[in-house]
């Protein structure tokens, strides 16, 4: 299928989206120093031009063309197989223009409270690590992106995170390096155990799907290995727990980050990859996957309604969260796919705006206990309106992005694994729950005093939301445009599932005719 | 009566190697203990005169000449750091040089 | 006759060895010492490596031995070292262990094929048993500066780190140092 | 015009959007007109698309306009399409024309409230999505509505969110719901993977021509019931709705009487053939919690003293009467009743709330009594509603309830014995209530002191804004009936009108007894409905009974507490327990296995003993194992 | 009767034997002229020793590029070999000498600033004289000679040179008792084992007749000889592994490493990791693939074993340390587990990927050697200045407080070599890694490279901890003063691993030609 499609284009779009913002890095550190009240500026400007960047791939893009676009290839390390392959296809599209579009905003948006320079450096450096594992079509450069972010993220959290910082930091850097040990042994055994099939040694994902032909041994072994690291990123439970102490200590820019961009990774990965590489192990690993994410969504949610921790709350509905998109990913129907794809962006927006919204209280109150808060709609009823819409995306309200991928995901999924949808649907009431009981904790009631003096959103802060809002209300209300760059890449991927395995995609409104 | 074979010199050897590192394990005076290794260079240079007579091959002995050397080399230094050390302490087992740990 | 140097030889150089290490004080252990020397320089003998016996008897029994016990007085560490009590909890049983495991094997595996054992074609001319001592010492030289000349010379450096190695360690400290 | 159904919707979303953003600029009273007129001028629409419909012939009277494509992926194409056909224009009339009178009783209502304007931008926001619901062509833009409606009735009852009471009842309506909107979604999800296609149009032909499977067409059925018992507050989901009564009465009127609580009814007929198809067990499962829902709410209104309590009981109950007309295969019933029921309930909330507002927000009826003369209107036209819904002709109440019985009667005897039960309590609890409030003896003085009213205290009559709705609906609510009168077929109109709607659906009676004798079951009807009003008035207002009102009743059977109960005790518990699992066990692992490498580390590290002899021993030690294996291998060859 | 006349004096090819030459003169004009005359002014015993290393490394890097036409051979009646194996290991050997001797001017150059108090100096040889340097020549050579020794004998002087000098490098510190027990300690037990050593090549001399690795594959290769004495032969074996791992410090022959390199000058324990490691690891890769291919089903296992131990041990026991120093020891430990799994993969004889095993190790060792240097010459740095301001423990975690506060740029350059041990990518020691991964992986043994990625995760918390407290912890001290040399190895070291890790190409172009060793 994914035949690099042939859109040439002058100058490296792709490449730059990784280089620009390694350059203002490099720029911040260097020429920040001398001139501090530029580093701010310096900054802004190159996570905005990636931004453009990206947005104008985003309108350069063919919507008709499945396979990868901007293609730049390079030799690299040619002794190892390895190049340097960018590629952008509807799957990865929209991550890579949410990557562009969230970093100038949390940049814009969010001031650490000390050190600026390090701070706004790390972050453009994760901008690069991130869209680079979004764009990247080769094993190696990926592993080398996927491993690289935990750099400036264990760095984001451990300066400028809250009081657990360390701890925090630490757990999350090696709890996803232990994941990526199996993800290196895997991607070097795929190249090597492909190389008869392929030619040669090669890391280059086009060539070992289209062309390399593993053993359904092997492949499976090479699967769980790949899902195991991905497993760890999305987080899947059992290996969630990194999560809420990562998110709970982040910055709220790092938490921004992590949930927008960071924990999608993990689903591309599952889908770019471990679907890609290994049709056949995943068609055979479904059942396991499906549980694992259903088991996710219902206990994410029962976790998140216990939380008094309003950002380890939230942190927990992102667990339920991925679950539906993990279930999604893997019931290989054209619409879960799709689903899937737009919820990691979905999830991406509204779980970010949260985070905002958290970070923002906390900056007022200096607390994210839900019992010290009280009343805010009271005091703040703009803050608390602005609230309620990013929270009713999340709960999945029709007419708000959350609830088109959900229901793709549930409704694409409903044939290939029904007992599983049907028990995953709860999870809709539940995230109801936990969010409409936090809300009336923490805004409604009448207000104390600890709270009276709670300012209202101010017009930077405004701002930055409004944006958020705009897209949580137009996606949910005309995803069209998304979902039709999407979905052929979906299919495919399907169409070249099907042709590997004895799989076939349910054929709706077939079962009772 | 019976000649000795290699086999009994190599036995005997082993004896002595294995007494000598016995020592190093259980002695507490350095000088001792270099004494000990002297013993199992000593039973490894009888292991190679007798090996070499086995294989009517001179080169065990010259191995066993320069094995010789290392030892009065290791010797010398070995004493010379003992000296060093007795600068600083009067009384020494190897037992006291226990600070590095862990 | 050569079985009875054999077995004298060995219960020279073992009892030395038992000596050395049982001995509590480290003049009497340096002494013992002389006597597995002397032990196995009488192996030598009796294996026909007649220089390398007195190489054996001048540097080790004459220098070495001479060295150890000039340090002992130079240092007065001569003082008894108590052998009844054992700091370490069992270090003497897996010192023993050890020891044992090591023998056993050894002797396994020497005892496994000392009777088999690959012969060369070229090697010490047995056409000459009468050669003598100056037979010996020719064919020492021939090896030594020809298959081993590197190792020769090799030896050599390592005695001017000895040398080097050891003023460095014992020289008093120079002006301006603590 | 038929083509304009789009700007039935869009009015009142276009008069929310403009009060999101300048609502707190045109403020009181400007924000109550714009959404009254903009309610209004969408009411005025439906009817024009309603004579345009009136216009065609029967068959042609279902019109779809496709707004834009708005979930297309594979097969599964979801348009944003409206349908306009009798039963979605029906609804439509009465949700924009009740609407627009409540908005205009709410501009009296809500006057001088601080957040004014944000009470009407929710208002419209309702009345956008209740249209949505009704004028869906597809089950997502039903669902579309669905959920929004649901917000907003959540918005709405926690306005007065500083009442803690306020905010619980608003969750706890939201959240039910959501029980219910699982099967709703279910519902849809089964419909796609069985027809391909979510469009009541298609899952109702291939239901009615047998395309698909009976199970695949059951499932359907039931699980939107599920649904519908959450929306329309049916056992045993029905708990959320009284504590509703914590939003202002208007919200009352509106949602929570005359609109969104009939969604579920809407809903069931709308796929009525889907039903009709569906195994026996599932029309017979809604009548019968129709029919139970109906005699429980009932008791509990007879045992209740606030003054919305027992409208929203009562409302409860006569809900589960349309589900019975449902249940039994009366579709063209339940719609008319919900019709009627919409008008004579809107006006008696609307009265209450008169009532309430003159009292100075009391709402005990215990500390009422005697204010007709206090407030003539109220009173009038509360009297009215009070007829209509005790079933007395000839009042629309009657005729709708008596349509509906006699279907019941045609399908089984026992639920129609019940369903008078429920018709006699009704006529009992609704004359209780007239009569403490406006009858008896002022209860009101001694409790003057709590009202703030200084000096002497004297429930006043509304102001104008608010009596005009009262009138109007009292005026429907006395000519209601004559949508749909028994006497001779050419009177059923509304049956006429929505032919093309349900005929599928529809249970001919024809030829049963109950058909052939429905005059004597209108004048069983009339008996029992007299009886409840003597009986009450012997009680309450000639004391010659003693009052029945035990504790059992007043907290409505315990249920909501059980409930309570249930979800505070072991329902936290097993949460409580998930999130100590996830602490102790899942994260307990992780940080276990760091513990453990560091434990394992202290262990080891005391073998680093610093003594060199030991080290010596353990060179010794690994030389004799690394001896054992390599002499071991040599021995073997 | 005169049997001189057919002697027949080896040929010695000069040339090729210059870089040995070369140090050994180094160390001996050294000695001579520096004894002869009075003291040199500071830094000029360095300068020489480091012109010496490194007309040495340019000679040997010359004769590895005329090594790419010619076949690899063997000198001086092949105990010398003469391949690029052996030659890149020597270049990397210049190279640790020249920064060492760096470091070891510098460390005099700050004990002399420190004037009257001496004490205050941290670590290292007193103020500037010339024993160390020579030593420093020395150790190389005799570490040269190790790398490329193709004779048991040989490579057994090599030893011995090699760790006698380090012996004497370990004590040269006079002020702290500390640097006594190391030296003693490494003294035993170096002794200790070299018997154990020389025994196994009496062994394996007994059963092949042989002391040549070429010989020794001779004989054991061709099957005329049978019956021979597996028991025999294999136990050699065993004792010589048993030297080469005390050597390169595997568990359980590892215990001395950690005190030793806790207990020694900084630079000297820099010039262990680095140098120490490189000559052992290459020689004992050398006696295994050269001498005993034949008998690699027998060594494939323990040295499997060993290196599981190795790993796990070294990496758990790093993780609970509290000197920084001690940290790096272990973190060697574990390191060298890696270099093992490199082995076991050169262990796979039938595979075509064995020789990816062995240059794999060698790039493993050499790019490891230039992260410990940095390291410790970071370590020194900030050691100096904590002893200058009166810390008792001038090594420990606490010492590394706020670094980045008063130094980031120097905490930078730290942090990317410890990263680098870590195995972050885009630095040499990822590639590094990457490199005995793949070759275990493509001899397909997926335990132990997994085993090595999961013990990496383990051991990458001891570097987070000490990047912790230098970014992460509020600073303890002043600003630390980096000195020039400092500067100049920081450098270099962070430069050579970012430039490879990024672009390992031309190191990995090798890597086929290094796999092919004198036999």
């Amino acid at each position: 299928m994914l035949a690099a499609s042939s859109s040439t284009i002058p100058f490296p779009v792709l490449t730059s989206l990784v280089v620009v913002p390694l350059v203002g890095a490099a720029l911040v550190i260097f020429f920040g120093r001398a001139r501090q009240e530029w580093t701010k500026l310096t900054a802004l400007l190159t996570s905005v031009t990636t931004g453009a960047v990206s947005l104008w791939v985003l309108q350069a893009f063919d919507s008709s063309e499945a396979g990868f676009q901007f293609v730049s290839q390079h030799e690299w390390i040619p002794a190892w197989g390895i190049s340097w392959h960018l590629g952008i296809d509807g799957i990865s599209l929209f991550l890579v223009v949410l990557t562009g579009v969230l970093f100038p905003l949390v940049i814009a948006g969010v001031d650490p409270h000390h050190d600026e320079r390090p701070y706004l450096a790390w972050l453009l450096v994760l901008e690069a690590g991130v869209m680079g594992s979004f764009i990247s079509l080769d094993l190696f450069l990926f592993f080398v992106f996927f491993e690289i972010v935990l750099v400036p993220m264990y760095f984001l959290i451990g300066g400028w995170g809250y009081d657990q910082r360390v701890y925090a930091a630490t757990k999350f850097f090696l709890f996803t390096m232990a994941g990526s040990a199996f993800l290196l042994v895997g991607i070097v055994a795929t190249a090597l155990l492909s190389r008869d099939s392929v030619g040669s040694v090669t890391f280059d994902v086009v060539a070992l799907a289209e062309t390399g032909a593993l053993s359904v041994t092997q492949g499976r072994w090479l699967f769980v290995a790949f899902a195991i690291a991905f497993a760890v990123k999305v987080p899947l439970f059992p290996v969630h727990t990194w999560l809420p102490d990562a998110h709970t200590q982040a910055p709220t820019a790092g938490s921004v980050i992590l949930a927008g961009v960071l924990l999608k990774m993990g689903t591309y990965g599952l889908l770019r990859f471990g679907v890609y590489l290994f049709p056949e192990a995943s068609v055979w690993a479904r059942p396991v996957l499906y549980t694992l994410a259903v088991i996710g969504i219902i206990y994410g949610a029962i976790a998140a309604t216990m939380q008094t921790d309003l950002k380890r709350l939230v942190a927990y509905s992102s667990v339920a969260h991925l679950g539906f998109i993990v279930l999604g990913t893997f019931a290989l129907t054209d619409q879960a796919v799709t689903g899937g794809v737009m919820q990691m962006v979905n999830h991406g927006v509204s779980t970010g705006a949260l985070f905002l919204l958290v970070g923002m209280i906390y900056e007022r109150r200096h607390t994210r206990q839900i019992a010290e808060l009280r009343g805010l709609q009271q005091v703040a009823p703009v803050f608390a309106g602005f609230f309620m819409v990013v929270m009713l995306s999340s709960i999945g309200l029709p007419g708000l992005n959350g609830f088109v991928g959900e229901f793709l995901i549930l409704i694409g999924s409903f044939d290939t694994a029904r007992w599983w949808v049907i028990v995953a649907t709860t999870g809709v009431i539940l995230a109801a729950l936990y969010l409409l009981w936090a809300y009336q904790r923490v805004f409604h009631g009448e207000v104390d005093d600890a709270n009276r003096g709670f300012a209202e959103l101010r017009p930077r802060e405004g701002a930055l939301l409004f944006v958020f809002v705009a897209i949580i209300v137009f996606t949910g209300v005309y995803p069209k445009p998304m979902l039709s760059r999407i979905e052929p890449s979906a299919k495919a991927l399907i169409e070249h599932v099907e042709s590997r395995t004895d799989y076939q995609r349910p054929a709706q409104g077939e079962a009772g005719k | 009566m019976p000649e000795p074979t290699t086999l009994s010199y190599l036995v005997v050897a082993a004896l002595l190697f294995v007494i000598g590192a016995f020592g190093v394990m259980v002695r507490r005076n350095p000088l001792v203990m270099f004494m000990c290794i002297e013993l199992m260079l000593n039973a490894v240079n009888l292991s190679f005169v007798a090996l070499a007579r086995e294989l009517t091959d001179i080169d065990g002995q010259s191995i066993v000449f320069f094995v010789l050397v290392v030892a009065a080399a290791e010797v010398v230094v070995g004493l010379g750091l003992i000296v060093g050390i007795m600068r600083n302490r009067s009384s020494l087992t190897a037992d006291d040089l226990a600070e590095l740990k862990g | 006759m050569q079985l009875v140097v054999f077995v004298l030889a060995s219960a020279m150089m073992l009892v030395g060895a038992v000596g050395v290490i049982t001995r509590r004080n480290p003049v009497h252990a340096a002494l013992s010492l002389v006597l597995t020397l002397f032990g196995v320089a009488v192996h030598f003998v009796a294996l026909e490596a007649y220089f390398l016996a007195a190489v054996q008897i001048i540097v080790y029994a004459g220098a070495i031995v001479v060295l150890f016990l000039f340090v002992i007085m130079l240092l007065g560490v001569d003082k008894a070292e108590d052998l009844k009590t054992e700091p370490l909890v069992a270090q003497r049983w897996l010192a023993g262990v050890a020891a044992l495991g090591l023998l056993g094997l050894l002797v396994v595996a020497v005892a496994r094929g000392a009777d088999i054992l690959t012969t060369r074609s070229e090697g010490l001319d047995t056409a000459a048993p009468n050669a003598g001592g100056d037979a010996n010492i020719q064919q020492l030289a021939r090896s030594v500066f020809g298959d081993y000349v590197v190792a020769f010379e090799l030896t050599s450096v390592l005695l001017v780190v000895a040398v080097v190695g050891t003023v460095m360690l014992t020289r008093k400290r120079a002006a301006g140092e603590a | 015009m038929t083509d304009l159904v789009w700007l039935v919707p869009l009015l009142p979303l276009v008069g929310g959007l403009i009060l999101v953003v300048f609502g707190a600029r045109i403020g009181e009273p400007r924000a109550g007109w714009l959404a009254t007129l903009l309610t209004a001028s969408s009411f005025v629409v439906t009817v024009l698309v309603y004579l345009d419909l009136l216009g065609m012939p029967a068959e042609e009277r279902s019109h779809v306009v496709s707004l834009f494509s708005w979930i297309p992926v594979g097969s599964l194409q979801i348009d944003f399409a409206l349908l306009a056909d009798p039963l979605s224009i029906t609804m439509a009339l009465f949700v924009t024309g009740i609407g627009s009178l409540i908005h205009l009783y709410a501009i009296g209502y809500m006057h001088g409230d601080p957040k004014f304007s944000k009470f009407f931008l929710y208002l419209n926001l309702f009345v956008f999505s209740m249209l949505a619901l009704v004028l869906g062509e597809n089950l997502l833009v039903t669902f579309l509505g669905w959920e929004g409606v649901g917000a907003c009735s959540y918005f709405l009852i926690s306005f007065w969110h500083n009442r803690d009471s306020a905010a619980v009842a608003g969750k706890k309506a939201f959240v039910t719901n959501r029980i219910g909107d699982w099967g709703v979604m279910t519902a849809m999800f089964v419909a796609f993977s069985a027809v391909g296609s979510v469009s009541y149009k298609a899952i109702n032909e291939a239901a009615h021509e047998g395309a698909i499977s009976q199970t695949a067409i059951s499932a359907i059925a039931i699980l939107l019931f599920v649904g519908a018992c959450g929306k329309s507050a049916q056992l045993p989901l029905y708990f959320w709705l009284p504590d509703a009564m914590e939003g202002p009465t208007p919200v009352s009127a509106l949602i929570h009487a005359a609109t969104m609580v009939t969604a579920g009814v809407f809903l069931m007929t709308r796929v009525g053939p889907v039903l009709a198809e569906s195994y026996g067990w599932v029309p017979d499962t809604i009548a019968i919690v129709g029919a139970a829902t109906a005699l429980f709410a009932a008791t509990i209104a007879v045992a209740q003293h606030d003054i919305k309590r027992v409208l929203a009981y009562s409302t409860v109950s006569q809900l589960g009467f349309m589900f019975l007309a449902i249940g039994s295969g009366a579709y063209v019933a339940a719609i008319f009743h919900m019709v009627t029921h919409a008008f004579f309930k809107a006006l008696l909330f609307l009265g209450s709330g008169s009532v309430i507002h003159g009292m100075h927000h009391e709402q005990d009826m215990r500390k009422m009594g005697a204010l007709r003369a206090a407030m003539p209107v109220t009173a009038f036209t509360f009297i009215i509603g009070w007829l209509a819904i005790a079933g007395v002709p000839p009042f629309a109440g009657f005729w709708s309830k008596d349509e509906i019985l006699l279907y019941v009667y045609a399908d089984n005897r026992l639920l129609y014995v019940v369903g008078m039960v429920t018709a006699l309590l009704t006529a009992y609890y609704m004359t209780r209530q007239v009569i403490l409030v406006f009858f008896g003896e002022a209860r009101w003085h001694d409790a003057a002191g709590e009202h703030g009213a200084h000096g002497d205290f004297r429930p006043h009559e509304s102001p104008k804004v608010m009596l005009i709705p009262l009138v109007v609906l009292s005026v429907l609510s006395v000519v209601g009936g004559g949508m749909q009168l028994p006497f001779s077929k050419d009177l059923h109109f509304l049956e006429h009108w929505l032919e093309p709607v349900v005929e599928e659906a529809e249970r001919s009676i024809k030829g049963t007894w109950a058909y052939d004798n429905k005059y004597v079951l209108l004048g069983a009807a009339i008996v029992v409905a007299l009886t409840g009003i003597a009986l009450s008035v012997a009680v309450y207002a000639k004391r010659r009974l003693p009052a029945i009102e035990p504790k059992v009743l007043e907290n409505a059977w315990f249920y909501d507490a059980t409930v309570a109960r249930l979800v505070g005790g072991p329902g936290a518990a097993s949460f409580r327990g998930v999130t100590l699992f996830d602490a102790r066990f899942v994260d307990g692992a992780v940080n276990g296995a760091g513990a453990v490498a560091r434990g394992l580390g202290g262990v080891v590290r005391r073998s680093q003993t610093g003594f060199v002899r030991a080290y010596a021993v353990f060179i010794a030690l690994g030389a004799v194992a690394l001896l054992a294996w390599f002499v071991w291998r040599g021995w073997l060859a | 009767m005169d049997l001189t006349g057919d002697f027949v004096a080896p040929s010695i090819d000069w040339y090729a034997l210059s870089p040995y030459i070369a140090l050994l003169g180094g160390a001996l004009v050294l000695l001579l002229v520096g004894s002869l005359t009075p003291r040199w002014p500071r830094g000029w015993y360095a300068m020489l020793t480091a012109l010496t290393a490194g007309a040495a490394g340019v000679v040997a890097s010359l004769q590895f590029a005329a090594l790419a036409d010619d076949a690899p051979r063997s000198l001086m009646k092949g105990v010398l070999a003469h391949d690029r194996f052996g030659l890149l290991a020597v270049i990397a050997i210049c190279a640790a000498v020249i920064i060492t001797s760096m470091m070891a001017s510098d460390v005099a150059v700050s004990a002399a600033a420190a004037g009257d108090a001496p004490s205050a100096v941290a670590d290292g040889a007193q103020t500037d004289s010339l024993e160390p340097y020579s030593l420093l020549l020395v150790a190389a050579l005799g570490a040269a000679i190790m790398v490329t020794a193709n004779d048991l004998v040989v490579s057994f002087l090599g030893i011995e040179i090699l760790s006698i000098s380090l012996y004497v490098l370990a004590a040269s510190d006079r002020r702290r008792t500390a640097s006594h027990e190391a030296g003693l300690k490494y003294f035993v037990l170096g002794g200790f084992s070299s018997a154990f050593l020389l025994y196994g090549i009496a062994l394996v001399y007994g059963t092949t007749g042989q002391t040549n690795l070429g010989g020794i594959a001779v004989v054991l290769a061709d099957e005329v000889t049978l019956p021979r004495n597996d028991a025999m032969l294999l136990a050699g074996v065993a004792l010589l592994l048993v030297g080469f791992a005390f050597k390169v410090s595997l568990v359980p022959f590892h215990s001395w490493t950690p005190d030793v390199y806790h207990g020694a000058p900084t630079y000297v324990t820099g010039f262990m990791a680095s140098l120490g490691k490189i000559a052992a690891i290459v020689a004992l890769v050398r006696l295994f693939v050269v001498a005993f291919p034949v008998r690699a089903d027998d060594w494939r296992p323990a040295v499997f074993v060993l290196a599981v131990l190795t790993l796990v041990v070294g990496s758990v026991l790093a993780i609970v340390q509290t000197d920084v120093k001690r940290m790096l020891a272990y973190s060697s430990i574990s390191h060298a587990g890696f270099m093992l799994v490199g082995l076991e993969a050169a262990g796979h004889i039938g595979s075509s990927s064995a020789s990816e095993g062995t240059s794999s190790t060698l790039i493993y060792v050499v790019l490891y050697s230039v992260l410990a240097l940095g390291s410790f010459a970071a370590v020194s740095i900030v050691s100096r200045t904590a002893t200058a301001a009166g810390s008792t423990n001038a090594t420990s975690l606490d010492a590394f407080k706020g670094v980045a506060k008063t130094n980031p740029v120097f905490a930078l350059g730290f942090t990317v070599l410890l990263l680098a041990q870590a195995g972050v990518p885009l630095t040499s020691g990822f590639v590094a890694k990457f490199g005995v991964i793949r070759a275990a992986v493509s001899t397909e043994s997926y335990v132990l490279a997994i085993l090595a990625m999961v013990s990496a995760v383990i051991a990458a918390y001891l570097y987070l901890r000490i990047m912790v407290s230098m970014w992460l912890s509020d600073s303890s001290s002043a600003r630390r003063t980096v000195s020039f040399a400092g500067r100049v190895t920081l450098a270099a070291a962070v430069a050579i691993t970012l430039v490879l890790g990024v672009l390992p190409t031309y190191l990995l172009r090798l890597s086929e030609s290094l796999a092919s060793l004198a036999r």
